[in-house]
């Protein structure tokens, strides 16, 4: 028996890494998909009050930080038994928005591009935001104005970009302003054109290398996204759905305050991400996917118009049924940003989003809250329970790419399994381990996220663990 | 922290209220007098605290309480004034009590060794007792005993010049074999 | 001269580095003064000198206590970036309880957790406190804020990138 | 009134004619926890048994000196010492040397040791360089009898100064003698009084400061427990100099006996009109009550005490106002410490001039020290100001034991500083300690021998200072607690050279910006170790990983 | 009204009336001087040592505070010794106890922070303590957070002395210190509390805050204790 360590997230940055196991005729017998990283908020934050944890939360995790905010203060408005006035929400599904176009803008531009446009056997030290501006300066650009466009919505409202002030139980602390609105309003046809762009170059990849998007794992999972009343695409307050490997609806319009009821965690001695699985099927058969593919493989529809138009044509990849390639984890994403660049378009020309009325006020009148919001990775689960004075005593988050990770280490071996054989190790293996974790889009810091390229350095090790062979890439070595 | 708070907590609950403190109780009346011959003037509070450690060999939180109420000092300051103090327990201190002094001389001569010994062998850190309360363990800062350094007051009585070993087994004597 | 710069990512959550790409098109400005070695080599035997590195996070297991030493030996500057590498900041809430009782939490008493066992192998062990980076190494530039904004750290890019001393005046410096 | 004094001055003095020798026990602390107690009852016994109760005199005094030698006895007016007499060999002792004359060699004060051995005690190096004028008393009188100490000439300085002398002369006399505090600080006591005297106030205070807190220091608890009624009319001539009719005894509560002692002392000195409303025939009133503190070291302090007395938590006040201006009740106090107090009956009846003949120059006087650590006498001794520390550690403390060899000494307490070998020759005075990085202190003097880490020590005081830190300021509230972590961690050896910077730097902040003594002073034994056994810290500190280190910051703005 | 002395502030002759504090005549001189512990209408304690300066020809350091002038005082408020200091002090604040800016209700509105940022504190050279303290939120109205309370005992004299409830105070002493309310219990439990919130309002941090706030709209109004004392001094 051999063992291959890979460490797609260099040790520097030491959150992730893969082992592979061969067995002893040098196939692939199991692939592991390493967190190593860990903070412990569900212990620190007990004995907060539950309304600082709108602040505390978004710590988790700098790329979705809004929704750990809403996710906060939505079950802060659970224990409180208030709603947010319309304004309140309406700004915050906004900044919601926001953080969904800049975390997609980065998944896709900043990290996905370098490999897509200069190919996945280019120089690694050149396969980054930079070389591509380069290369492309103008997708390079672009994509670097749709991220900011997300970041600027939340700097336009709350004054920073990052780890917003404002968000909290009851609603936002700020209205929008004219001035904001009017700032945001001039960003939209530019980032509508450039998502378009996204699109474009996706379609025309995947054109070029059809083989390759349809050799990308196509195990067959469940999916987990929250939906809207009919069934629609909802990021910012939907109920959840579950769906089948079939796409057949499992369970549908779920009360996410019940997710205990659906949902069940393992862990395991070898990573600090957990297994989580669909608790009536169990560990084995419960496997489910969340994210931009989950969520438009639940989803009934779109919102908007120019999103449901590409909806309609992904969900044709798979007539009608799941989309299961991990590789349409890209399309989802353009596709949803899409959608979200229409929805931000509706709500600034909704004349309540301007309105003072942005934060109701309550005292906690119930011990337990459970908030619930879809992140960019997927759905996010926070659950409070406080004592009579409101300090929490038990705290319980369910993080998105927590619940891809059953299916990461599935997708993992999918491509290792085909690539991957004895000592043989090609560079092109490690590429397809690689792509495989980053169609997820992990974000690892909710696990962990490695920006820009991600050198691999894979060890072999024979069965007592002795190290036989080393090889890394990225490194010119 | 929060688990002294917690014990406290349970103090006062057993002691809220209009609960009186047993006025039949000969410890209340001569605190009582005490208070009364210092007219219950606020800067007797020390004088009488200490009238109270006398009476009940620590501070009980009913006698703080009734100390504060007669005297009419807030109680807050009550407790400052109790837990600023080092002389002052709010915990019962053992049946027997062993106070190893730690001042400049008896360190120099080796009191760290004896608080070390007493905590290898009895378990007792200093400021604990046992569970069935018959050994306390304390430190003192400086007894003033200097020339028979290490010192050690067990029980009111000086022991001079102490050996870790043969304090362990005095120990052992005093409470029974005890452990 | 071309400086050599690196960007690094201990226990924190990444905000810093938002905050990095918030400098938008003027990382295309960056990128024109030093090559920018953002995700830096696995082996140690292989990371390179730098001239200036980044450290976003507290130091919060056993692998980062290594890892901040060796970038340490091979970077110029080393600057603590945002609060986390600062001052612990959040990662540090943890430091009131012993790690095992906070491993304990999330692996065993979290409701919905099925068969808990805390994770022992093929992760880096916590160590018993998190702490900031000076504690262990010698910083040279301290970058406090939750996260530094984009400007602040454009400014202190370029200044270090041109072998000036950047100065955080009371206007720039800011905890939180 | 000065007649009854001389009364019973005289019925004392006949009484104690009658007797051709009296055997003195020492009741200080240290002798009754080895036994005085049993031994004096035992001496009395064979006494009697002997038939010798009219020609022998079985009395017990305050402390001697030489606590490690305890149980002692010392027979007047041969003056022949005894030590360690237990009280099994009371009967032989007498039948020995009461009976037949006889000294019993074998337990000849420091027979066991391995220094001089005298027949005459008084020419014992131990005695011979002791000049005793606050201890005077001390070990010669019965503690517990006023008669006593009014034989000895007690309550004529009180009556002198009440009948014949104004305030502003009294405090002349004072301001004349040179008397600094004794208390540590060394302020002028005349100054001190003047000033009290010249705030204008229907109130005043005067305090005796007995919160002996430094850890190594038994001078004051070996005064009230030896001679209370010198502190008590040391106090009612300040009283009457200042112009208060009040003072309190503030006493640490870990000395029960001085307690006791000194409580005796103001009932008997009440019953003869030497406290209450007419003192002495006169016009003065003076009473006085005692404070019993609780535990805290910065009690010491004279904010923090007057806070203690007001019932208050100890915490000390910023300065000024002092409280010669606004002190107890926001009226004027003097405040002195207990040896301050027993200084000023001799200053009175022979006059400033004597005192200043004393000691040194700035110094005046002489200087009780409590002699313990690694050293042979361990006890109270009293020497003139400007008496050298090898003196006192060599030839009256008799050196290290062990045959060890002399490393530092300490004085001070946690104020004070160590002081090496080279420096051993350095006079003591106020000023000259203090050039060594170190302080006079109230007294305490440790010894340590080349077994004692001086980096623990540090730690140890250190310790100290965090523990009694009233947390009322933030740089020894917090200051100290760091100081002491680094030194920790120095001590284990997991320091590194940037904790030695950090705490040099931490140290002259905690020093120059604290608010009261405590925090001014915690640095000192730190920064005096590191001054004289530098190589000691860096020693602990292991040869760090390259790189690894915490330094100031490069760039501050 | 008290005679009329010449001083020296940093260098800048002045004429100023004795009596009054280093501190006042600072102020009124436009000279500024780090405070934590000092509110104007509570009693002074001198505590925070933020406001040491040196006087010409003593060694030691003097609180501004607490100090009234003196004739021909030759007063030094800035030094570099002094700057250092005061940075030590804040830096020595931030290791006592658990303070995390960055999820804190008193972010943007915290006289800490802001202190940091005056003296250029850029990190804590010192250990963290990381001590184990509490948060009591038994209060309906407000939250006491032991992580963040620097024991300026701005809360105890307001209660005690403009409030007269004497709900607050200090126990146990040196780093293990904290403020307690009555015998140490619950806030919402105690029964001298009149629930006025002065305390909430002089807390120079997020130690005490109304349950209502959040980062964001917390607003402290300090200030408003001075004009109140100065109110009822004119109305008695």
């Amino acid at each position: 028996m051999r063992k291959i360590t890979i460490n797609p997230v260099t040790r520097i940055e030491g959150h992730a890494k893969i082992t592979l196991q061969l067995d002893e005729v040098g196939e692939v017998a199991t692939a592991r998909f390493h967190v190593n990283e860990f903070r412990g908020f569900e212990k620190f934050c007990e004995g907060r009050l539950f309304t600082e944890m709108p602040n505390i939360t978004p710590r988790i995790c700098g790329i979705c930080p809004v929704s750990h905010a809403v996710a906060s203060a939505k079950a802060g408005e659970m224990i409180m038994k208030v709603t947010p006035p319309v304004a309140g929400e309406l700004v915050r599904r906004l900044i919601h928005l926001g953080q969904h176009i800049s975390s997609h803008a980065l998944s896709f531009f900043h990290l996905s591009c370098p490999d897509l446009l200069l190919g996945w056997g280019g120089d690694p030290a050149r396969r980054n935001i930079v070389g591509l501006a380069a290369a492309h300066p103008d997708v390079a650009r672009r994509g670097i104005r749709l991220r900011q466009f997300g970041q600027e919505i939340s700097e336009r409202i709350t004054g920073k970009k990052i780890h917003a002030i404002g968000i909290v139980a009851g609603g936002m602390l700020q209205p929008l302003t004219e001035e904001a609105r009017e700032a945001l309003r001039a960003w939209v046809p530019e980032a509508r054109e450039t998502v378009r762009l996204g699109l474009e170059l996706l379609a025309r990849h995947c054109a070029e290398h059809a083989d390759e998007v349809r050799d990308f794992d196509r195990f067959e999972t469940l999916y987990l996204g929250t939906v809207g009343p009919e069934g629609e695409h909802e990021l910012y307050d939907g109920r959840l759905r579950f769906v089948d490997a079939r796409g057949g609806m499992l369970a549908d319009q779920l009360d996410p305050a019940r997710y205990l009821d659906w949902i069940a965690e393992q862990p395991v001695e070898w990573s600090y991400l957990k297994y989580p699985y669909y608790r009536p099927l169990g560990p084995e058969r419960g496997v489910y996917r969340v994210g931009p593919l989950a969520r438009l493989n639940v989803a009934s529809r779109m919102k908007t118009p120019l999103a449901q138009a590409e909806f309609e044509r992904f969900r044709a990849l798979a007539e009608g049924g799941p989309v299961h390639g991990s590789f349409r984890y890209h399309q989802a994403r353009l596709i949803e940003t899409l959608g979200c660049v229409e929805e931000i378009e509706l709500l600034l020309d909704d004349p309540r989003i301007t309105s003072d009325e942005t934060q109701a006020q309550a005292r906690r009148n119930q011990a337990e809250g459970v908030g619930c919001s879809e992140s960019p990775r997927g759905t996010l689960f926070h659950h409070y329970v406080t004592d009579a004075g409101g300090l929490l005593t038990g705290v319980n988050l369910l993080i998105a790419t927590g619940q891809n990770n059953p299916a990461m280490n599935r997708s993992i071996l999918d491509v290792a399994r085909r690539h991957v054989r004895g000592n043989d190790i090609s560079e092109e293996a490690l590429n397809r381990v690689e792509g495989a974790i980053r169609c997820y889009d992990p974000c690892l810091s909710c696990s962990t996220h490695a920006v820009g390229s991600m050198p691999l350095v894979i060890e072999l090790r024979n069965a007592r663990g002795d190290l036989t062979g080393c090889w890394a890439r990225g490194t010119g070595g | 922290m929060a688990r002294q708070y917690e014990m406290i907590m349970r103090h006062s609950r057993n002691s809220s209220g209009t609960a009186e403190p047993p006025r039949t109780d000969t410890r209340y009346k001569r605190i009582a007098a005490a208070m009364q011959k210092h007219q219950c003037r606020p800067d007797a509070l020390i004088e009488i605290l200490h009238k109270v450690q006398d009476a009940f060999g620590y501070l009980p939180m009913e006698a703080v309480r009734f100390v504060a109420r007669e005297m009419r000092v807030p109680p807050s300051r009550v407790y400052g004034v109790a837990t600023f103090y080092h002389f002052f327990s709010l915990k019962p201190k053992g049946k027997h009590n062993c106070v190893i002094c730690t001042g400049t001389a008896c360190h120099v001569r080796g009191a760290q060794a004896i608080v070390n010994e007493i905590q290898q062998q009895l378990g007792l850190r200093p400021g604990q007792t046992t569970a069935d309360g018959k050994l306390g363990v304390q430190i003192a800062r400086c007894i003033g005993c200097c020339g028979l350094a290490p010192a050690v007051v067990l029980d009111d009585q000086v022991l001079a010049k102490v050996k870790p070993g043969e304090m362990v087994e005095t120990l052992r004597a005093r409470v029974g074999g005890a452990r | 001269m071309r400086k050599k710069l690196a960007t690094v990512w201990l226990g924190g959550c990444s905000g810093c580095h938002m905050s990095f790409l918030d400098l938008d098109e003027r990382l295309l400005e960056i990128a024109q003064w030093a090559d920018v070695v953002k995700s830096p080599v696995v082996d140690q035997k292989e990371f390179p000198e730098v001239d200036v590195v980044l450290v976003e996070g507290a130091v919060v297991n056993a692998e980062h206590e290594e890892e901040i030493v060796l970038m340490r030996r091979r970077s110029r500057v080393l600057v603590a970036f945002g609060d986390c590498a600062v001052t612990a900041n959040v990662p540090s809430m943890r430091n009131a309880w012993p790690k095992e009782v906070v491993l304990r939490r999330s692996y065993l008493e979290v409701p919905g957790t099925v068969e808990g066992r805390v994770p022992t192998e093929e992760v880096a062990a916590l160590i018993d406190r998190v702490r900031p980076l000076h504690e262990l190494v010698k910083v040279d530039f301290f970058l406090p804020g939750c996260p530094p904004s984009a400007d602040l750290i454009y400014y202190v890019l370029t200044e270090l990138l041109h072998d000036r001393v950047p100065v955080l005046d009371e206007a720039r410096l800011k905890f939180g | 009134m000065l007649g009854k004094l001389d009364e019973i001055t005289a019925r004392v003095r006949q009484r104690s004619q009658e007797y051709r020798l009296k055997l003195q026990v020492c009741c200080g602390a240290g002798c009754l926890s080895s036994g005085a107690g049993e031994l004096l009852e035992e001496l009395k016994r064979a006494v009697a048994a002997q038939g010798l109760e009219g020609e022998v005199g079985v009395v017990p005094t305050g402390c001697m000196g030489p606590c490690n030698q305890g149980p002692l006895v010392r027979v007047s007016p041969d003056d022949t010492m005894y030590e360690k007499v237990v009280a099994g060999e009371a009967a032989g002792l007498v039948e020995c040397h009461c009976g037949r004359g006889e000294e019993v060699r074998a337990k000849l004060l420091f027979s066991g040791g391995e220094g001089p051995v005298c027949e005459r005690a008084s020419e014992h190096p131990f005695f011979r360089l002791q000049r005793r004028v606050a201890l005077e008393n001390c070990g010669v009188i019965n503690p517990e009898s006023l008669e006593d100490y009014i034989a000895a000439g007690g309550y004529r300085a009180l009556y002198h100064a009440l009948t014949g002398m104004s305030r502003e002369e009294v405090i002349a006399e004072i301001k004349q003698s040179g008397l600094r505090g004794r208390g540590g600080a060394g302020y002028p006591t005349g100054l001190k009084w003047e000033t009290v005297y010249k705030h204008v106030s229907a109130e005043k205070y005067v305090i005796c400061n007995g919160d002996e807190g430094d850890p190594g220091a038994f001078m004051d608890r070996g005064i009230l427990e030896g001679d209370p009624h010198r502190v008590l009319e040391g106090m009612a001539i300040a009283a009457y100099a200042v112009g208060a009719r009040k003072g309190y005894l503030y006493v640490r509560a870990e000395y029960p006996l001085a307690i006791k002692r000194f409580e005796l002392a103001i009932k008997n000195a009440r019953a003869q009109h030497l406290l209450g409303s007419q003192v002495l025939g006169t016009e003065f009133q003076f009473e006085v009550e005692i404070r019993v503190g609780a535990g805290a070291f910065v009690c010491g302090e004279e904010t923090a005490l007057i806070a203690s007395i007001e019932g208050r938590r100890g915490q000390p006040q910023p300065r000024p106002p002092y409280p010669a201006e606004r002190g107890l009740w926001g009226k004027p106090t003097l405040i002195n410490n207990v040896e301050t107090f027993a200084n000023i009956v001799p200053i009175l009846i022979q006059g400033g001039e004597w005192y200043a003949s004393i000691g040194t120059p700035k110094s005046a006087g002489t200087k009780a020290f409590a002699l313990a650590g690694k050293i042979n006498n361990t006890g109270l001794i009293e020497v003139p100001m400007g008496t050298t520390l090898r003196q006192i550690i060599f030839d009256i403390g008799g050196g290290v034991p062990d045959g060890k060899r002399f490393k530092a000494a300490q004085t001070g307490g946690p104020s004070g500083g160590c002081i090496p070998e080279e420096h051993l020759d350095v006079p003591v005075d106020f000023e000259s300690v203090v050039k060594l990085g170190s302080i006079m202190g109230s007294g305490g003097l440790i010894v340590m021998d080349e077994s004692s880490s001086m980096v623990d020590v540090a730690r140890f005081f250190m310790e100290f200072c965090m523990d009694e830190s009233c947390g009322k300021c933030v740089p020894c509230r917090v200051g100290t607690k760091q100081m002491y972590d680094l030194l920790h961690r120095i001590c284990e050896g997991r320091g590194t050279e940037s904790d030695l910077a950090l705490l040099e730097e931490l140290a002259p902040m905690v020093k120059e910006t604290s608010l009261c003594g405590l925090g001014m002073t915690a640095p000192n034994p730190l920064l005096s170790t590191l001054r004289y056994f530098r190589e000691e810290y860096l020693a602990l500190i292991p040869r760090r990983a390259e790189g690894a280190s915490v330094g100031p910051s490069a760039h501050q703005p | 009204m008290n005679e009329i002395v010449s001083i020296q502030l940093d260098g800048n002759e002045l004429k100023v009336e004795l009596g009054r504090t280093i501190l006042d005549v600072c102020r009124e001189a436009g000279v500024d001087l780090p405070v934590m512990c000092y509110l104007e209408g509570l009693s002074v304690v001198g505590a925070c040592r933020l406001c040491v300066v040196e006087i010409e020809g003593s060694p030691r350091l003097f609180p501004a505070c607490t100090t009234p002038v003196a004739a021909n005082q030759a007063i030094r408020t800035q030094t570099e010794k002094l700057k250092r200091y005061r940075r030590m002090i804040v830096e020595l604040f931030f290791a006592e106890r658990n303070h995390v800016c960055a999820v804190c209700v008193a972010n943007n509105a915290c006289e800490l922070q802001d202190l940091a940022r005056r003296v250029g504190m850029d990190h804590v050279r010192f250990p963290y303590l990381f001590p184990e303290c509490g948060v009591d939120a038994s209060h309906p109205h407000a939250v006491l957070d032991h992580n963040r309370c620097i024991l300026c005992t701005r809360c105890v004299r307001v209660c005690d002395e403009v409030e007269g409830a004497h709900t607050w105070d200090v126990m146990g002493r040196g780093h293990a210190s904290r403020v307690i309310a009555d015998f140490n219990e619950p806030w919402g439990s105690s029964t001298t509390c009149t629930s006025c919130g002065k305390c909430v309002q002089v807390c120079p941090t997020g130690a005490l805050w109304p349950k209502a706030a959040s980062m964001g709209n917390l607003r402290k109004e300090p200030g408003k204790i001075g004009e109140l004392v100065a109110k009822r001094k004119l109305n008695a």
